[in-house]
């Protein structure tokens, strides 16, 4: 095993947290880091651990299929509201995406509680203000979301193709937004 | 959610019914319709209308607190209904099927975005399914100041240095003076005529330059010291700063 | 790799602390747990990480000779300030020298974030305290700093002849080396 190669496995082996190619040139100097990231990817595969990359970070990671024997306990590691979920679920499909455009899609308004909640785990963030009237906050998710739920990239959400497709990942349109809108507004029922 | 839909179509009149469950109208149609067909795309509207506006008679009959969204969403699809089972108006824009292929596409919308949500949870999570390394060792970066600067900032910093602190070099640039001895000649030469007491200025060269003008006073007044020593003046002035005079002796 | 070579590797990696081959059966079920260990250590020779056994408990780590990766610094280019420039070039003609002898040079009194700046840089040490009164410590500058300015000795530092015909060493008032445009640079980086 080459000193380069070797060097990039123990930055990332070393590492409390997932490392751009970037960041670990940082660490090992000169060298293609990207081929030699690719070929411990390689390397490992058939492994009890595994190299990943999640939203252009590496990360080491046990293999799930070994999930059975590690797994601390039967708990979640943080329980998800409902409203929670498809929060995430249309923040992670839409993005970005403004509040009135999530409480639209759901037929509800959302307790300042649900995107606190989000925004606490680390997956979702504030991503600027759309042009436009009202100048919406707009949400969008975070590296850790990718991390967290083990996806390279947003392409890898399950089914976006399909849904897209579909045309429902398309922008509400205006009309659609009013005729069923103004329920969601005059509904003051909390949603979690 | 199910179960209580269940419920709600073979035992009417459990009392399990309620509208806490539900996550709003649209919550509540979508699982309607879910009853209906597996596929949304395939639902009735006409039907999830009515299935929907007996849920909330019975509701009703049971004297369940209903918010005020369901009702909202009861009155909207009765008024959906009625313009789908009218006659056609053509020039209704838009037309209530382009509308209730809306309401369709929107509970699709909201049935993917569930589905999305529960595939989501269910893939291989970090801290449940896989994991990263217990114990790190971690990686530390120190940013570290290269500090630029060339020969030449270093040796113009000394010259620098050496501008400041050395003694002033004085270089005299030629300039604009009365002598001493020019003052003596010019004042001892117009005394003569001053009888009166006269004021020293009357008897400074005219000019513009300030530099010559002042040159002039300190050379002349120094003539006239000299001058009044030898006797051949006399001085006077009247308070300090005042005027300073001059007449001949 | 067989299955339970994987999760003896998969359960090690994941454990916040060092474990005991029973504390591995633990997790891993029916096997030979000391076999894989050993067999797993084996594997990982020459790899930038390894399997190591301390007092009967077995962990990963970064191999040795790669520590120095886990610690790195990064060198940032940065101006030095005017200051500090004209402390060095005092040092360097005068050396060794005293702060306080600096400062009745500069005519300007120095920081000690000044004289630490040039330490850190390498070019600047202390050389013993003059006897005398209050036995002042003394400034010269180090190997590095003829290096860096490409000087044989300090005797091929310019001498105030060679300053004077260089135009260095006229009065030059602050508008005028702004003029010269050199020197401009330096003016926001003052450093005391």
């Amino acid at each position: 095993m080459d000193e380069f190669l070797r060097s990039v496995e123990a930055t990332l082996f070393a590492s409390s947290e997932p490392l751009t190619a970037d960041e670990i040139g940082n660490h090992v100097g000169e060298g293609d880091v990207a081929a030699a990231l690719a070929e411990l990817a390689t390397r490992y595969q058939g492994h009890g651990i595994e190299i990943v990359e999640r939203g252009g970070r590496w990360h080491f990671q046990t293999a799930p299929d070994l999930a059975y024997l590690l797994r601390r306990s039967r708990e979640e590691p943080r329980r998800l509201s409902r409203a929670a979920t498809e929060t995430l679920a249309i923040i992670g499909y839409h993005e970005p995406v403004s509040r009135g455009e999530i409480e639209a899609i759901r037929g509800v308004q959302i307790s300042k509680g649900t995107l606190d909640v989000l925004m606490e785990a680390g997956w979702v963030r504030t991503a600027g203000r759309r042009e436009g009237p009202g100048r919406p906050l707009l949400y969008a998710t975070t590296p850790e979301f990718l991390t967290h739920f083990g996806l390279a990239s947003r392409r890898d959400l399950p089914g976006i193709d399909d849904l897209k497709a579909a045309g429902l990942l398309d922008p509400l349109d205006e009309a659609a937004m009013q005729a069923l809108g103004q329920l969601a507004l005059e509904s003051d029922g909390e949603d979690d | 959610m199910g179960e209580q839909l269940r419920l709600v179509r073979s035992e009417p009149d459990e009392l399990t019914l309620s509208l806490d469950g539900w996550e709003g109208p649209l919550d509540l149609l979508l699982e309607l319709a879910r009853g209906q067909k597996v596929d949304l795309t395939q639902i009735s509207i006409l039907e999830l209308v009515e299935q929907y506006l007996a849920y909330l008679a019975q509701a009703r009959a049971l004297k369940l607190e209903i918010a005020a969204d369901y009702l909202v969403m009861a009155a909207w699809l009765a008024y959906l209904k009625s313009c789908l089972l009218l006659p056609k108006d053509p020039a209704a824009d838009p037309s209530p099927e382009e509308v209730a292929l809306r309401l369709q596409m929107r509970l699709q919308r909201l049935d993917a975005m569930r589905e999305a949500g529960a595939r989501l949870l269910g893939r291989d999570r970090v801290g449940r399914d896989v994991f990263v390394r217990g114990d790190p060792e971690g990686l530390l970066l120190v940013r570290k100041a290269k500090w630029q600067v060339s020969p030449f900032d270093l040796f113009a910093a000394y010259g620098a240095v050496k501008a400041r602190s050395q003694p002033p070099m004085h270089v005299v640039h030629p300039r604009s003076v009365m002598t001493l001895d020019e003052a003596i000649e010019r004042v001892s030469r117009m005394i003569g005529m001053a009888v009166e007491w006269t004021a020293i200025e009357e008897f400074l060269p005219r000019t513009d330059d300030p530099q010559l003008r002042r040159s002039a006073l300190a050379s002349s007044f120094v003539a006239a010291l000299e001058l009044a020593r030898q006797g051949r003046l006399e001085l006077a002035q009247d308070a300090p700063f005042a005027p300073l005079k001059l007449r001949a002796a």
